[in-house]
């Protein structure tokens, strides 16, 4: 049955999918005009940032990874960029090369789920990445082996594709020989080649999405499409270090949500994750992703959310390649990890996930107890975005029928990449203010 | 042909994903396992959803809500065949950690939080609600535990999940012990197998994401890793991770904090 | 000698630093030998150490023994595919194409770990692949130097000198000079030294393995009652409910030993059911699924289960196989997380025995 | 590995398939290649199901039945299921034979008291047949029990025995039916009914090891000798050929040195607890 503009209508979707997580969308519409927009999160929410407390310095990389199955080394990546910010020690050379390639590792196994299993059949009209396959069975198989080679990679160094058990506070349990790492560079050099494929491909979809001029944030570090450091950085001039975010960003609660939302204080909603990354660092990108994004048309001033599956893409191929690069590089270091001793303090770590800036943040005891833990994921920074062009976009389209506005809809949310259990890590206001 | 496929459901209850990511995983077999099964519910995968019955469900995640608690019994009810999938649906996951909330003393501060009405005090597995016809564990699960599985389970097989200790696998690998060769406390002699003993392989201990092995002696590990220096609240500490709601697991790091100081 | 086996087509085994310990795993050449190191072992306890000189091998017995490489810890028996009215099987020959192995610096008490399996497993019912990586190995065996804390092979009557079961067998002599001794075990043996430059021993040389093969005695201080063969005698005795709580029950004292032989064939398919294996694998008496007969195991506790392999090792073997499932190599006192010392349950169990008879 | 592994299977085809009871039918299995040796009563074979799994399963025909393999399977896991579910014209695997039989020499002469708990019937079938084939001589007993009457396996056999007159066979019932008109209670309350000389006689024991427990001690109690009690026990088996572990019995395998064991070595086996 389709409703038309007159009279009032409710939307629902209540259980989005293809998405990371539990979520829902809900839109009130009375009298043709759109009166309430909400991305709800009802994932239930597991209280990490409470039973982080009392744990020891050296175990948030495991207990944070199991916020999210799909970015678990980003958790354990700016976990240990916290706390060893808070004990006072840098992990470079080698090491920090080790976990830039896991990171990578990371990437191209979510990108490629992603472009492939999650958006890519909003594109071609299919209901998911398996009834895309019958139609499509090369493009899935391949974006299947991108994928496998992240995956991969990420089981090299860490053991374990999701959850892996190789990372620690400053540095790993036991690194990789050169040999093994070697070993796995014909694989990636296939990856590369066919990452650059799927960059023709998606940069053939049509993308009919207005291009929305959101506030972009990401990290920039000189000389690198920065990941595991730098400063924050936006389009309207923020540039700010790891233990300043708070002066800067917020977070509050809204009613339908177990997810905090965060804003900028200056400015309100802000957008982060590739289309951001690629706006501000687009100059650091590898050459064949550079190449890559110039043969697909990609400028730095994309703003259309839709257009992100081409920047995930691209991002592949700069994985890949930089990946490569630190396989030729790479050098045994002398101990797999550079020793932690705790201290009181207090620590900030960012990192760039796959679906954009992941801050975490500790107190420490002196013998290293955790006193307090805050995390900001990405999609609790985009979800006022979010909810703000879906506002825009039901507006827009108020005149069409339900089932077309709704999936319309769902393909908005899911061109951001929502990943819903990350936003609902979340401690209970009122507790973490205690 | 297709409409005789098996069909299968993915459910999700409090959890990372991590389990169910396991099945899109299996890049070399994803396919396959789509054209044995049919796809008939997996949010994570697809839009399309089909009504039940379902011949095999796999469930993700814990029970921590009352809405769960309702739900899960509806997929009991639309499912011939139950398996609970990861530690989260198996024991609770990490965030039965709340469990112990109250012995840590901030139980008062989150119960003055009126959202907290909407979530339980507890986080259990699915097997303390509906009967479950079979539990994989790990945190996440094995992949090519997760295939013998669905395998065994549209053949009538038994799947291959040992029950016994890491340390049997650690030990068929090839793994030097990190206990006896570095002083490393490892709680694979606890653990059940299944992970094909990736931490002593990486030089680290188990730290027992897979659960307790079958017929377990936590004291006596305790006694062990006290002999090599580990203080009680590290045991603890260790005790209590992803599978911390586990009977052996949590009454042997119960004993622990209540003999503690 | 070792480029010539490996020109021989063998693959070379032999003791290399990995991990934290000596083991034994494939090598490419002399370099890959522990020079220089050794170790110090005792109950649930096992450390490198410098030894300060260049000696080959001058350490004990590591975790692995011979029984990874002539009996492998996964196997697959055979598979089948599936047909219209059941299944055609397909034999596995991919273990033939194999490499035959060449096993360097096996110890006295491994050489009668095989003796044991050689019982065991090609016995009259033999296992085909067994007989077959055995038919084909090359053993060079060498004389302990440094025993261990936990090695009692004097007691067991397997060691410290290689007497027997080696194609070859060295003795390291480190002074004046680094040089080893060898001794011809078979005619494959005698083949390889032919290859290689080698001249007649001095009596000076005889002497110093004589002296270097006693001191080797005189520092084994650990020891085997002799009448643990009287174990099944005491089966209620009160120590196994001790041992019992101690026992982690997580089986690596049955997966390190040498003469170990339980497997466990498991079932497998695709997801098509189209194609099945059977895998074999190294299998512990300390799992539940290893005595379990429809409706529950027969051992459902940990001292039924530690009992049984204590008494199956020392004393029933000899019932079956006429010879000691235990060598005397120490493996399971060294790798047992807790540290539990056979010898020493044995000691205490066989003791208040002997007064019961006596009284 | 080669095909003489004694690890790999024949491929039997299922010629004849006959429900005995609810949860038990017999296969009739013809070879389709080589033939598996003869087997002698009480020997068993290891079974394989396509891709489900490999147990060991009793020889319930006798060694002469026209190269029919015979074997009688209740369906309690997932291999014996597939097993008896094996549809006629399909094939299983099949090794052996394996273990020792029943000692039929020590019946020579004898009373035999045949005590069968459930489908411990199965192994002594043939012998039953055997014992039962000529004129006798001597006095048979076929006692039998079984959860149920409708769990009585072989039923039609063992009304024929009872018919002949010169077998003294009973069947007792845990639990009775409206219908049932025989016994209720244990297989041993059957034993006090028996009449043997029982200082010669041979009792062949099978059932759950609890059952022969007191079935042998009942008899041992008559004053049949533990060395002329014959029972067959049933261990976890993954070979057959001594080499997998699985069926240990303080020294024994069971799979080699029985499954049939006098009474006299078993009785101190199975004495101890968790052995
Ligand atoms: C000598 C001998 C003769 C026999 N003769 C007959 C006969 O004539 N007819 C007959 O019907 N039966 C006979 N049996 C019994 C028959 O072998 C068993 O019923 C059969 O092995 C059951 O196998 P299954 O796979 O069907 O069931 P299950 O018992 O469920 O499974 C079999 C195997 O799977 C494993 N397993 C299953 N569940 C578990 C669990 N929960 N925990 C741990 N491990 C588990 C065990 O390793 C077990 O051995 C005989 C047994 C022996 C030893
Ligand atoms: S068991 Fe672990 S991996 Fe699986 S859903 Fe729970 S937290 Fe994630
Ligand atoms: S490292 Fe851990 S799992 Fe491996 S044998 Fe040692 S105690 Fe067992
Ligand atoms: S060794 Fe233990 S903690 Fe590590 S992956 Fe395996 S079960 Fe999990």
């Amino acid at each position: 049955m389709t409703h038309r503009s007159t009279g009032s209508r409710t939307l629902r979707v209540d259980s989005l999918a293809r998405v990371e997580g539990e979520g829902a969308m809900h839109v009130d519409i009375v009298d043709g005009r759109v009166q309430d927009v909400q991305l709800r999160i009802y994932e239930p929410p597991r209280f990490f940032e409470a039973f982080l407390r009392g744990r020891a310095h050296t175990e948030p990389p495991d207990i944070t990874a199991r916020i999210c199955g799909i970015c678990p080394v980003a958790y354990q990546m700016s976990a240990c960029a916290a706390i060893e910010a808070a004990c006072e020690v840098t992990v470079d050379g080698p090491l920090a090369d080790l976990r830039r390639l896991l990171y990578w590792g990371e990437w191209i196994e979510s990108h490629a789920l992603h472009i492939h299993l999650l958006h890519a059949p909003d594109f071609l009209g299919y209901e998911g990445g398996i009834e895309m396959a019958q139609d499509h069975p090369e493009e899935v198989r391949r974006g299947l082996a991108l994928k496998k080679a992240g995956n991969d990679l990420v089981a090299l160094v860490g053991g374990r594709p999701i959850h892996p058990v190789n990372v620690r506070v400053g540095g790993f349990h036991r690194v990789p020989t050169r040999r093994e790492l070697r070993a796995f560079a014909p694989r990636l050099e296939a990856a590369l080649e066919q990452a650059i494929d799927v960059v023709r491909w998606v940069s053939r979809f049509d993308c009919p999405g207005p291009d929305a001029d959101w506030e972009l944030v990401a990290l920039r570090h000189p000389g690198e499409y920065a990941v595991t450091r730098g400063r924050l950085v936006s389009t309207a001039g923020l540039d700010i270090g790891a233990d300043e975010l708070l002066d800067h960003i917020a977070e509050t609660q809204v009613p339908h949500s177990t997810a905090l939302h965060a804003h900028l204080l200056e400015r309100g909603a802000y957008l982060v994750g590739p289309l951001a990354r690629f706006a501000l660092n687009h100059d650091a990108l590898a050459a064949p992703a550079a190449q890559a994004a110039a043969e697909a048309g990609l400028g730095p001033a994309t703003r259309d959310p839709a257009r992100s599956i081409v920047v995930r893409a691209v991002e592949v191929v700069h994985a890949c390649a930089d990946a490569l690069r630190i396989i030729e590089s790479y050098d045994e270091p002398d101990a797999p990890a550079v020793p932690v001793e705790p201290r009181a303090g207090v620590g900030c770590g960012w990192t760039e996930a796959p679906r954009g800036l992941l801050w975490h943040r500790y107190r420490l005891d002196a013998d290293g107890t955790i006193l307090e833990a805050t995390i900001i994921p990405p999609t609790a920074q985009n979800q006022p975005t979010i909810e703000h062009d879906l506002l825009h976009f039901v507006e827009h389209h108020v005149d069409l029928p339900d089932d077309e506005l709704r999936r319309g809809a769902e393909q908005l949310i899911r061109a951001y990449d929502p990943c819903i259990s990350c936003a609902t890590h979340f401690l209970d206001l009122t507790v973490r203010r205690t | 042909m297709s409409a005789t496929k098996p069909r299968l459901a993915v459910w999700k209850f409090a959890s990372c994903d991590g389990c169910q990511l396991t099945l899109l995983d299996c890049e070399d077999e994803l396919l396959d396992v789509a054209g044995e099964l049919d796809i008939a519910y997996f949010p994570e995968a697809t839009r399309a959803v089909k009504r039940g019955p379902y011949d095999l469900s796999l469930v993700e995640g814990s029970i921590t809500t009352a809405e769960d608690v309702v739900r899960i019994r509806e997929v009991r009810s639309a499912s011939r065949q139950l398996v609970t999938i990861g530690a989260c649906a198996s024991a609770g996951g990490i965030q039965a950690l709340r469990d112990f909330a109250d012995v840590d003393a901030y139980l008062a501060i989150v119960y003055a939080t009126p959202s907290f009405i909407s979530t339980l005090a507890t986080s259990t597995p699915v097997a303390a609600h509906v009967p479950v016809d079979f539990e994989l564990r790990g945190c996440p699960i094995d992949r090519h535990q997760l295939l013998d599985v669905i395998a065994a389970f549209l053949h009538g097989r038994r799947p291959d999940v040992p029950t016994s200790s890491v340390c049997v696998e650690c030990k068929r690998r090839g793994n030097v012990c990190v206990t006896v060769a570095r002083g490393t406390p490892c709680l694979g002699p606890i653990t059940q197998a299944g992970c094909g003993a990736l931490c002593p392989a990486y030089h680290r201990g188990c730290y027992g994401c897979f659960g307790p092995a079958e017929d377990p002696n936590p004291p006596a590990l305790t006694v062990e890793l006290r002999r090599r220096g580990l203080a009680d609240p590290d045991l603890v500490r260790l005790l209590r991770t992803f599978n911390a709601g586990a009977r052996p697991f949590r009454d042997e790091s119960e004993h622990l904090a209540e003999a503690g100081p | 000698m070792l480029r010539h086996l490996a020109a021989r087509g063998y693959q070379l085994i032999g003791p290399t630093v990995r991990d934290g310990a000596i083991v034994h795993a494939p090598i490419d050449g002399i370099e890959d030998l522990p020079a220089g190191w050794g170790d110090v072992q005792s109950a649930g306890s096992y450390r490198l150490r410098r030894r300060g000189d260049g000696a080959l091998f001058g350490h004990a017995v590591g975790p692995e023994s011979a029984r990874r490489f002539l009996t492998p810890p996964t196997r697959t028996l055979w598979s089948a595919i599936r047909t219209p009215d059941g299944f055609e099987v397909e034999v596995e020959v991919a273990a033939q194409q194999q490499p035959p192995v060449a096993l360097i610096g096996l110890r006295p008490c491994d050489l009668a770990a095989i003796a044991v399996q050689d019982r065991t497993l090609a016995g009259p019912r033999p296992d085909p692949a067994y007989v077959e990586a055995r038919r084909r190995s090359f053993v060079v065996a060498v004389s302990c130097s440094d025993p261990a804390s936990t090695c009692f092979c004097t007691s067991t009557g397997t060691g410290p000198t290689v007497v027997g079961g080696h194609d070859l067998a060295l003795a390291e002599l480190l002074h004046p000079r680094h040089r080893f001794l060898v001794d011809v075990g078979t005619d494959a043996g005698a083949d390889v030294l032919e290859a290689i430059p080698h001249s007649s021993p001095s009596s000076e040389d005889l002497e110093a393995v004589a002296a270097a093969g006693d001191a080797a005695v005189a520092a084994i201080r650990r020891r085997l009652d002799p009448r643990a063969r009287e174990l099944t005698a005491a089966m209620e005795h009160p120590r196994w409910d001790d041992v019992a709580a101690r026992c982690l029950s997580c089986g690596s004292c049955t997966l390190v030993c040498p003469t170990c032989f339980c497997t466990s064939v498991v079932d497998t398919t695709d997801l098509a059911g189209a194609r099945a294996a059977r895998v074999q694998r190294w299998e512990s008496c300390f799992a539940l699924d290893h005595s379990f007969v429809h409706g529950g195991s027969v051992r459902v506790d940990v001292r039924s289960r530690y009992r049984q392999w204590l008494t199956h090792k020392l004393a029933t073997w000899w019932e079956q196989f006429g010879i000691s499932g235990c060598v005397g190599c120490g493996r399971c006192i060294a790798w047992c997380p807790a540290g539990i010392d056979l010898t020493a349950e044995v000691a205490a169990i066989v003791q208040d025995h002997q007064q019961e008879v006596d009284a | 590995m080669c095909r003489d592994d004694p690890m790999v299977p024949v491929p039997y085809r299922v010629a004849a398939r006959r429900p005995e009871t609810g949860d038990v039918v017999t296969l009739d299995l013809v070879p389709a290649a080589a033939p598996i040796p003869d087997p002698e009563p009480g020997q068993f074979t290891m079974l394989y199901a396509f891709g489900v799994g490999e147990v060991p399963i009793s020889v319930s025909g006798l060694p002469g039945d026209e190269g029919v393999l015979r074997h009688t399977i209740r369906a309690v896991g997932a291999t014996t299921a597939a097993l008896s579910g094996t549809e006629v014209g399909h094939h299983v695997g099949v090794r052996g034979p394996f273990g020792r039989g029943w000692d039929l020499d020590a019946t020579d002469g004898a009373d035999v008291v045949v005590v069968a708990g459930g489908l411990g019937l199965a192994p002594l079938r043939p012998v039953v047949r055997h014992l039962a084939a000529g004129p006798t001589g001597r006095e048979l007993a076929v006692l039998v029990g079984a959860r149920s009457p409708d769990a009585v396996a072989f039923a039609g056999e063992l009304a024929g025995l009872d018919r002949r007159g010169d077998v003294q066979s009973a069947v007792i019932v845990d639990a009775a039916s409206p219908a049932w008109t025989g016994p209720v209670g244990v297989v041993t309350d059957l034993l006090a009914h028996v009449q043997v000389d029982v200082a010669r006689a041979v009792a062949l024991v099978c059932g759950p090891e609890p059952m022969m427990r007191f079935a042998a001690r009942a008899l041992e109690a008559m004053g049949v000798g533990p060395e002329r009690i014959q029972v067959s026990l049933e261990r976890s088996m993954h070979c057959g050929l001594g080499r997998c572990g699985h069926c240990l019995l303080g020294p024994r395998f069971v799979c080699r040195d029985g499954p049939v064991f006098r009474w006299s070595d078993a009785a101190p086996l199975l004495g101890v607890r968790g052995r």
